[in-house]
């Protein structure tokens, strides 16, 4: 008899989550451990907008009780960073000094929100909303009514923001390359978009590159900031919203080959035999376009998930999804898009 | 200032140790003692000692009473026997009168002897039975976290003596000479190469060799007997000392502020097993 | 046997150390174990790195004490261009400093610090320069770039008189014509190159040697002079390889092409360059970057960089690339250029480029890229801006030297071309290569040029072993974050191609930064004789770096390698501080009972035979 | 329920290595919420090197209203040391909050993390420990001030009240250790204050803490000082011995200030020698140690007995037999304090039940000594001795030592130490006192006190019967029942540290609809008998817990009452375990299954 392989997946995003209990479905008896930096179990970040219609608590936001883990025999390893990979040896190797073996290893550790270079000295003013706890900060640091400044508007940050407009906030929202991230949208249709989110309530400036935040928290705002005109918007946070970069730094050593994100094939394997990759680290090839692409929102990154868990377990299948590329906001500000469900 | 050494290489060294083989006289567990404790150093020159003088350890007997001293026994590969508080010295003497070809060594700290044991030290003494006891002198009760011991100095502050320590402090070296130990030394823990030679001397003598070791205790005295303090304190004893002289004995052991390191007196006489000899020969002299 | 009846002698029972004081060192010891050095080599991450060798916690130290001469001085003792590199170099020692390996932080900024040592000494500083006698042997050197001038520098010192030609109207080759003004600002490399050559260098520039009308006969040169170097460096582009497809356009067809090299050279010549509104750069090097950041300050809207493999495998640093994309440049990874093409006026319309994925590493840890078949695609722009490289160029040669496979001149260990008393050093035998190479090889071929000139060699290197007194760093300096570059805002470096974008430290920033490094090349270590196993160093330890040890392993080349720990409390041998983990913090040397702890200061040092 | 916000009930525990401050850090932080006004119930273990590997947790529980034990579950715990932490990870509730490092010194071994082991519900928080406090103070011995810095920037509790509780525990040290303590708290709190509480535990606003004093809180050990000296304490002597140690230390302070005699004699012998010596001198003289010096003690005890000399010696019991679990908790020494000694050694046992009851005990102790002219044990354990609570003390102070008659004799008579009365109790003189000379001995002796054999008998009956009144000596609880009255399914008989755990038990039990009540006897030498038969009648089936192996306190009642019980014996060294005495409650109930509902409401 052999014994039980262990998998371990790196992150704890819908990806992570969807690979964990699939992989679990497929082998009843293999040890999974799921390691990530966050410190609550699984809990879809895409409903974070909601802590803006009271969900404070962040128990009623999760996939399943925390009790369900040990049930299947999930270890979870929170509150973990992951700062190497030896595809060699085998393991993963913690910020904490500790190194765990794996038999195969599934890396979902998503992304980053992507910030414009020149913004990088500011980013100690402006709020993040990767994560319940930044969600919370940033609903603290709201005023009731208060104004919200949203850089980009990548559709993390329009739902953001129409659930702000909704609840009663006040939002501004300084549009640019990445605005409908990771929508292609075209210019004619940009430009209808942009007038549907400014009927519904918002603010909009189309053509502004904002170059610096200030911190004005002795003035009525206490945020505000620099656009290259030389106006100043002013508000009660700042958040950017201008997509992901994935966040491959501790790859580097695995050997497996990465451009922006880890490159995998169809089958989500990636250039080491016992290393997948699925969800928004990764970048897969596309036969047809011969390219390597990305595939972003929370269905492709699910499904990608899933199908990782499979090939992980001994099948075969192809990443096969034609995207569909849609986004429609109608006059009363609701939003259709392929990417994205509110 | 430390004075850097000459290169030294690792594995030389450590060649040099293996083929030596004194470290089997240590057992397989770390020691645990506070780290810095000055008993580091006694257990080290005790292994080099009994390396150093080719005794077996299965013949050897450790015996001890209650106190991190008495721990002492679990770190060497000899046999052990971790008795009550301050019973060390008779427990040892019947282990040696009922098998004299064990060597028989006896520690304890400065609490056990002195406190509690010390009724029993003057006994073993003149009866010159054929044993080591090593003292491990502190000057404090560690294991009970700090409290004043028989040795500690005159104005110590410790949980028992908030307001100083107003009792004079023993005096083993003079207490043990004039029990009549017929061999009495005294070693410093901050030297280690020094203490070792004091315990294979120790444990060649015939008779109750008694070795006095000044220790620091890291953890609980800060301020009396630190190695800073006393490595400045401690001298030789003078190179024309007469180990032989009782007296000048005394006259060396009654310097309080600079203890001397060195054999301080011994005498050659008849061990308690030679005297019940004599005595089981003279009863069926008829 | 009982103990009684056991005869034993005084003697035996007395250790050969018996005072317990230590054998004592006083004085300076030099050691040429291939284990002192070996130690060096892997405790001195950043020394080891550094292709000229910089002693760097030494000139660091320097600093700490507040002689920021003396750590310039330390600087040119390895390179006699300190405030250049300070600001240029490629920086291999930062990838190695201990500081940022896993769980220690960020690595020092030792590149910067060279930099503040150079800005901040004093004014009217004195320079050390030890001379030997005359020898009367003559060196010609060809080429005035970094390898030129260490090398005239170095052999002038031995003794040698040296002239050194360059083609163009002012020395130091591809750091005056190669690096633009706003990264390297001509009056500091002026200075330096003025210091190394005026103990007797003759410089003779506008002087080509050659075939051509009014060029000096490389072998008429050799007849001149006892010993010649070549130090020509890598004075042609490299042509960008295109799909050979007939129908396509070549280089010379389309106007607005360029060789990033030849465009930087131009301009530093005095010539007027323009760029379009769409400037793509191909290529991965500092050139590359160099030119997509011209491209910018000369107006250009869209610079974008095209790169082979991706930004994590291309050779240049990291702050480099930083500052590039907040000037607005645009890197693009996977990618090769296959074809140009035009429009009907003859202007570059867009280049054709087909998908690349990584292949497997080469052997200078960068990536293979291998093109993806039927990926071709066209990417719009309107100036292109080749900067693939540089290569070797022997047409000025008169006679036949040897050439290794990468069409380089191939040298001997003593740096000989197949010519007798013919050198060659830095590009022209490395190809291209950074600055820090080219002096490390123009300083190493000097070595040789000497030996052979006075047929032994004079110096040899060895390990210098001397004693410190204590330890010289707190532990809380190791908590301080690594201090970054004050730069000019991306809005001023717009107008002006000469406004330096770095700033430099100020004197609080560099002793913050200095103060951070560990200072590696001393040797902390216990007595072993005198160690009584107590563990109150490991008590103290901030990091796993005091271990208890029953081996060493031993490398075949006669260096250390792995401790064998053991928590046996019968096989520990030793209680020994691992060096590689140590950070030198002291904390261990002020708790031990029996002083056992010792620090010396290990460092390679050259010394007269 | 609805959550009264400034209703606080949580439990902390610290776990760590000897030698990190484990035990340290659990003093300030339970110093600290006494002084904020909460009711403290603490407990601490820790191994027998001092600094070695041994583990120490530190466990607190803070609460707004009395509690009687500490609870079954923490709702934050904080890892000094993970190796010992990872067994005990699991006592943290759902949603509490588990505090560990984030960056370890050295690589440790696949799943010898704590965050391997911490369970899905359980809310992580891992924070750089080691290098706040290094970058604080230069060195990682604050790490157990930063952890509570953490705590108390997380769960926003005042750092005023931190800093005076630093300052007053450090106030014999250097300044510097009350800076470098201070600045690690505050570094640690600002670390706290930056991180986003995500536990559901909520501390309330503490009640009051502007005119709070920590004298309102204090341990067994230091409670049993509090009532010597407010009985007027004169002598002690001791020799220190774990966990009586405590008591010696704080005497050693008061003693001198009020111009009595300390003193550490060179062992227990000698202790409980000068203490008899001092007693019949007139002083209210006392000593106190653990078995194995109260087995050294015994025979100088017979002497107290025979001598009819008042004494107190406190017992405070920890693992045995001889050396045996020095640092641990144990009830085995009840036979040896009721029975332990050469001969017919009748003499009293006050057992108090918790801290409170070791301060009305120890103030009571020398007037019950005095009044029946013989040797009083305080017998209490190692878990009552450095288990902190919140007291009340009384305002007036009661102890205070009553007018001694002074013997009359006519003139002429030789005064009879030992005279036969009708209550057996002979009228004590005290040397000095004119006329009265006498001899006492350990010997037996006539009324004179001169030796004797044949009075043996006599002598017997009194020093035995003269003792029967003490179960009703005023003002002394010797027994007392809670809950259900009348007849009950389960009567829980307990003494000593265990009934906090008991009480606790019965009021669950209780919630599950069982009908039991709970007996404490205090005074375990002479017996309450009629309380305890009539308790007996009261109860279909009698459950006795307590910490030692063969129920000796099951013996000593079942044999008195004659009647057989159900004996629960827990001998881990640690506390009664309330889980335990639930289930064997609801066995003897006849709940054949355990309510359910009850568990996670």
């Amino acid at each position: 008899m052999t014994a039980p392989l262990h998998h371990v997946i790196i992150g704890s995003g819908s990806a992570g989550y969807g690979a964990a209990m699939t992989l679990r479905g497929e082998d009843a008896d293999c040890m999974i451990t799921m390691v990530t930096i966050d410190a609550l179990p699984f809990y879809n970040r895409y409903d974070l907008p909601g802590v803006f219609r009271g969900h404070h608590d962040w128990r009623k936001l999760l996939a399943v009780p925390p009790a369900r883990y040990d049930e299947l025999g999930i270890k979870l390893r929170r509150s973990s960073r992951v700062v190497d990979v030896d595809g060699e040896r085998q393991t993963i190797s913690l910020a904490h000094q500790e190194d765990v073996a794996y038999d195969r290893l599934l890396v979902c550790a998503g992304g980053r929100s992507y910030l414009a270079e020149n913004l990088i000295d500011s980013v100690g003013l402006m709020h993040g909303f990767g994560s319940f706890e930044a969600a919370m900060r940033v609903y603290r640091a709201l005023p009731k009514g208060g104004t919200a400044i949203i850089i980009g508007g990548d559709m993390i940050g329009i739902d953001l923001a129409l659930t702000l407009l909704d609840t009663g906030y006040r939002v501004v929202l300084i549009a640019n390359q990445q605005t409908f991230w990771p929508h292609v949208v075209e210019p004619v249709e940009r430009k209808r978009l942009l007038k549907a989110l400014e009927n519904k309530g918002m603010t909009i400036f189309a053509d502004e590159r904002p170059v610096g935040v200030l911190d004005t928290r002795n003035k009525k705002f206490s945020r505000a900031v620099a656009l290259e005109s030389g106006t100043e918007i002013t508000g009660d946070v700042v958040m950017s919203f201008c997509g992901l970069s994935s966040s491959v730094e501790f790859m580097l050593g695995a050997g497996v080959d990465i451009e922006r994100g880890i490159l995998v094939n169809p089958e989500l394997r990636t250039t080491n035999e016992t290393i997948w990759a699925a969800g928004d680290i990764c970048q897969i090839w596309h036969d047809k376009e011969k390219i390597y692409k990305f595939y972003h929102g929370w269905k492709n990154v699910r499904v990608m998930g899933e199908l990782a868990a499979r090939n992980m377990s001994g099948s075969h299948e192809i990443f096969d999804v034609e995207v569909e590329d849609r986004l429609d906001i109608d006059d009363d500000g609701n939003l259709r898009s392929t990417f994205w469900t509110r | 200032m430390n004075r850097p050494l000459k290169p030294v290489y690792l594995e030389e060294k450590l060649e040099e140790i293996r083929s030596d083989g004194h470290q089997d006289y240590r057992s397989k567990s770390l020691p645990t003692w506070c780290p810095g404790c000055g008993y580091f150093s006694v257990a080290e020159g005790f292994t080099f000692a009994l390396n150093r003088l080719g005794i077996d350890y299965k013949d050897v007997v450790v015996v001890s009473g209650i106190g991190c001293a008495s721990r002492f026994p679990f770190f060497v590969s000899t046999y052990g026997f971790h008795t009550l508080h301050g019973r060390t010295l008779p427990v040892a003497t019947g282990i040696k009168l009922a098998n004299d070809a064990l060597t028989v060594v006896a520690v304890g700290g400065d609490g056990d002897a002195f406190a509690i044991g010390g009724g029993h030290i003057p006994h073993a003494a003149r009866r010159n039975i054929n044993l080591t006891y090593i003292v491990f002198d502190n000057g404090i009760y560690g294991l009970t976290k700090g409290q004043t011991s028989p040795t500690s100095a005159l104005g110590f502050r410790t949980s028992t003596t908030p307001y100083e320590n107003g009792d004079e402090p023993l005096h083993p070296l003079m207490m043990l000479l004039s029990y009549r130990a017929s061999w009495v030394g005294q070693a410093y823990a901050g030297r280690p190469h020094h203490l070792a030679d004091m315990i294979a001397t120790a444990m060649n003598h015939r008779g109750f060799s008694y070795l006095h070791v000044l220790s620091p205790c890291v953890t609980f005295d800060k301020t009396d007997r630190t190695y800073a303090n006393l490595g400045m304190q401690v001298r030789d004893l003078p190179d024309d000392h007469d180990s032989g002289n009782l007296m000048g004995a005394m006259a060396e052991a009654s310097h309080d502020d600079a203890p001397a390191l060195g054999v301080f007196y011994k005498e050659d006489r008849p061990t308690l097993d030679e005297v019940m000899d004599a005595t089981n020969k003279r009863s069926t002299a008829g | 046997m009982s103990l009684s009846g056991r005869e034993r002698k005084e003697s035996n029972l007395y250790s050969d150390k018996r005072s317990g004081n230590r054998v004592g060192l006083d004085d300076v010891h030099y050691s040429d174990d291939p284990r002192d050095f070996g130690w060096v080599r892997e405790n001195v991450p950043c020394q080891t790195a550094c292709p000229a060798g910089t002693d760097i916690p030494a000139y660091i130290w320097a600093i700490m004490e507040n002689k920021h001469g003396q750590s310039y001085e330390i600087n040119r003792e390895a390179n006699v261009l300190p405030g250049v590199l300070g600001r240029i170099c490629s920086r291999p020692c930062e990838d190695q400093c201990r500081h940022g390996w896993p769980g220690n932080g960020e690595s020092v900024s030792i590149c910067h610090l060279k930099r503040a040592a150079a800005d901040l000494k004093d004014r009217g500083h004195r320079l050390n320069e030890s001379l030997y006698a005359p020898s009367g042997k003559k060196v010609a050197i060809v080429g005035s770039g970094p390898a030129g001038v260490a090398a005239a520098h170095d052999l002038s010192l031995m003794g040698h008189d040296v002239t050194l030609f360059e083609r163009e109207a002012e020395a130091g080759g591809m750091l005056n014509y190669g690096i633009p003004e706003f990264r390297l600002p001509r009056d500091i490399l002026r200075e330096e190159i003025h210091n190394a050559l005026r103990l007797g260098v003759d410089l003779k520039t506008g002087v080509t040697i050659g075939n051509g009308e009014g060029e000096i006969p490389l072998s008429s040169l050799r007849s001149e002079f006892d010993a010649v170097l070549l130090s020509t460096g890598c004075m042609a582009a490299t042509d960008l390889p295109l799909r050979k497809d007939p129908d396509d356009k070549r280089i010379n067809e389309i106007a607005n092409i360029e060789y990033g090299f030849d465009f930087l050279l131009e301009m530093h010549r005095g010539e007027k360059k323009r760029v379009g509104k769409r400037v793509a750069v191909v290529g991965a090097g500092f050139t590359a970057l160099d030119c997509a950041r011209v491209a910018r300050r000369l107006g250009a809207a869209e610079v974008t960089i095209h790169l082979r493999t991706t930004e994590e495998y291309i050779p240049v640093t990291k702050d480099e690339i930083f500052e590039s994309k907040r000037e607005g440049v645009a890197l693009h990874g996977l990618r090769t250029p296959v074809a140009l093409l035009g429009d009907s006026a003859g202007s570059l319309r867009a280049v054709e480029f087909i998908q690349n994925r990584l292949g497997g590493w080469r052997d200078n840890g960068r990536r293979k890229a291998i093109a993806i078949k039927a990926s071709e695609f066209e990417f719009d722009c309107d100036t292109l801006l080749i900067a693939i490289g540089q290569k070797t160029d022997h047409n000025y040669l008169d006679c036949e030297i040897a050439l290794d496979r990468w069409n380089n001149a191939a040298i001997n260990e003593i740096g000989m071309t197949s010519l007798d008393g013919i050198f060659a050093a830095g590009d022209y035998v490395k190809g291209a290569s950074t600055v820090i190479e080219a002096v490390g090889q123009g300083r190493e071929v000097a070595l040789g040029i000497d030996s052979w000139l006075m047929g032994k060699p004079r110096r040899k290197q060895s390990v210098r072993i001397e004693p410190v007194d204590e330890p010289l760093r707190e532990r809380a300096f190791d908590f301080i974050a690594r201090n970054h570059m004050p730069t000019e805002a991306v809005e001023e470096r717009r107008s002006r191609l000469d406004q330096e974008v770095d700033i430099g430290f100020d004197n609080a920033l560099t002793h913050e930064e200095a103060k951070r490094c560990y200072l590696c090349n001393l040797h902390y270590k216990i007595d072993v004789d005198n160690c009584i196993y107590c563990r109150a160093c490991i008590e103290v330890a901030p990091k796993n770096c005091i271990k208890m040890v029953e081996g060493i392993d031993i490398n075949k080349d006669g260096t250390y390698g792995g401790l064998q720990e053991t928590s046996r409390w019968d096989r520990i041998g030793a209680i020994w501080i691992d060096n590689k983990e140590c950070i030198r913090c002291g904390a261990c040397y002020f708790v031990c009972p029996t002083k056992c702890i010792s620090i010396t200061r290990n460092q390679l040092v050259m010394r007269e035979l | 329920m609805t959550k009264d916000m400034n209703n606080t009930d949580i439990q902390i525990a610290i776990c760590g290595s000897a030698g990190d401050g484990t035990i340290a850090s659990g003093d300030i932080m339970k110093r600290a919420a006494a002084l904020m006004g909460y009711n403290v119930i603490a407990f601490d273990l820790y191994p027998p090197e001092i600094r070695g590997f041994g583990k120490c947790i530190s466990r607190i529980r803070i609460s707004s209203e009395q509690t009687y034990s500490l609870k079954r579950e923490s709702d934050i715990f904080i890892s000094l040391n993970d190796n010992h932490a990872i067994p005990h990870v699991g006592e943290v509730r759902d949603y509490g909050a588990v505090v560990f490092e984030d960056s370890l010194i050295a690589r440790v071994p696949e799943g010898r993390h704590i965050s391997a082991h911490i369970k899905p519900a359980q809310v992580p928080y891992a924070f750089s420990i080691r290098q706040i406090s290094e970058q604080a103070t230069n060195s990682a011995r604050s790490r157990n001030i930063v952890v509570l810095g953490f705590i108390a920037g997380l769960y926003d509790m005042p750092a005023r009240v931190f800093h005076r509780v630093i300052a007053a525990k450090f106030a014999t040290k250097p300044q510097i250790v009350i800076d470098d303590n201070t600045k690690a708290f505050d570094a640690g709190m600002r670390a706290g204050g930056a991180v986003f509480k995500l536990d559901d535990v909520a501390v309330g606003k503490p009640r009051d803490y502007s005119n709070g004093s920590d004298a309102v809180m204090m341990t067994g050990n230091e409670a049993i000082v509090r009532g010597f000296l407010e009985a007027g304490i004169g002598s002690y002597f001791g020799y220190p011995i774990t966990p009586a140690t405590s008591i010696m230390e704080r005497l050693a302070v008061e003693i001198p200030r009020r111009g009595g005699q300390f003193l550490q004699t060179e062992d227990e012998i000698a202790a409980i020698a000068a203490t008899i010596g001092a007693a019949y001198a007139g002083s209210r003289a006392a000593t106190a140690t653990s078995g194995p010096g109260l087995a050294l003690m015994s025979e100088m005890l017979g002497l107290g007995v025979m001598a009819e000399v008042p004494l107190v010696v406190v017992v405070s019991q920890r693992g045995g037999p001889s050396t045996g679990l020095p640092t641990k908790t144990e009830q085995s020494d009840l036979n040896l304090a009721v029975y332990g000694g050469s001969g017919d050694a009748r003499r009293i046992v006050l057992a108090p039940t918790n801290v409170e009851g070791c301060y009305r005990c120890a103030g009571m102790a020398f007037e019950i000594a005095e009044t029946y002219q013989t040797p009083v044990i305080l017998l209490i354990d190692l878990y009552l001795s450095n288990r902190y609570e919140t007291v009340i003390p009384s305002e007036e102070n009661t102890f205070a030592p009553k007018p001694r008659l002074r013997p009359e004799i006519a003139k002429g008579d030789i005064y009879k130490r030992f005279e036969l009365t009708y209550n057996h109790i002979s009228p004590r003189a005290l040397p000095g006192e004119e006329g009265l000379m006498h001899t006492i001995t350990g010997l037996e002796h006539n009324e004179q006190g001169r030796p004797n054999d044949a009075i043996h008998s006599v002598m017997s009956i009194k020093r035995h019967e003269k003792l029967n009144s003490a179960t009703r000596f005023p003002g002394l609880t010797v027994c007392k029942r809670f809950g259900d009255e009348g007849p009950v399914d389960v009567g829980i008989l307990g003494w000593g540290s265990t009934f906090g755990e008991i009480l606790e038990t019965m009021f669950e039990a209780q919630a599950e609809g069982i009908r039991c009540s709970a007996m404490k006897v205090v005074m375990l030498s002479p017996l309450p008998m009629d309380e305890i038969v009539a308790f007996f009648d009261d109860c279909r089936e009698i459950l006795v817990p307590e910490l030692n192996y063969e129920g000796q306190f099951a013996n000593l009642i079942s044999g008195a009452v004659g009647r057989p019980v159900t004996r629960l014996s827990h001998v881990t060294g640690s506390p009664m375990v309330i889980a335990e005495i639930l289930a064997e409650v609801r066995r003897l109930a006849g709940s054949a299954t355990p309510k359910q509902k009850a568990l996670g409401s």
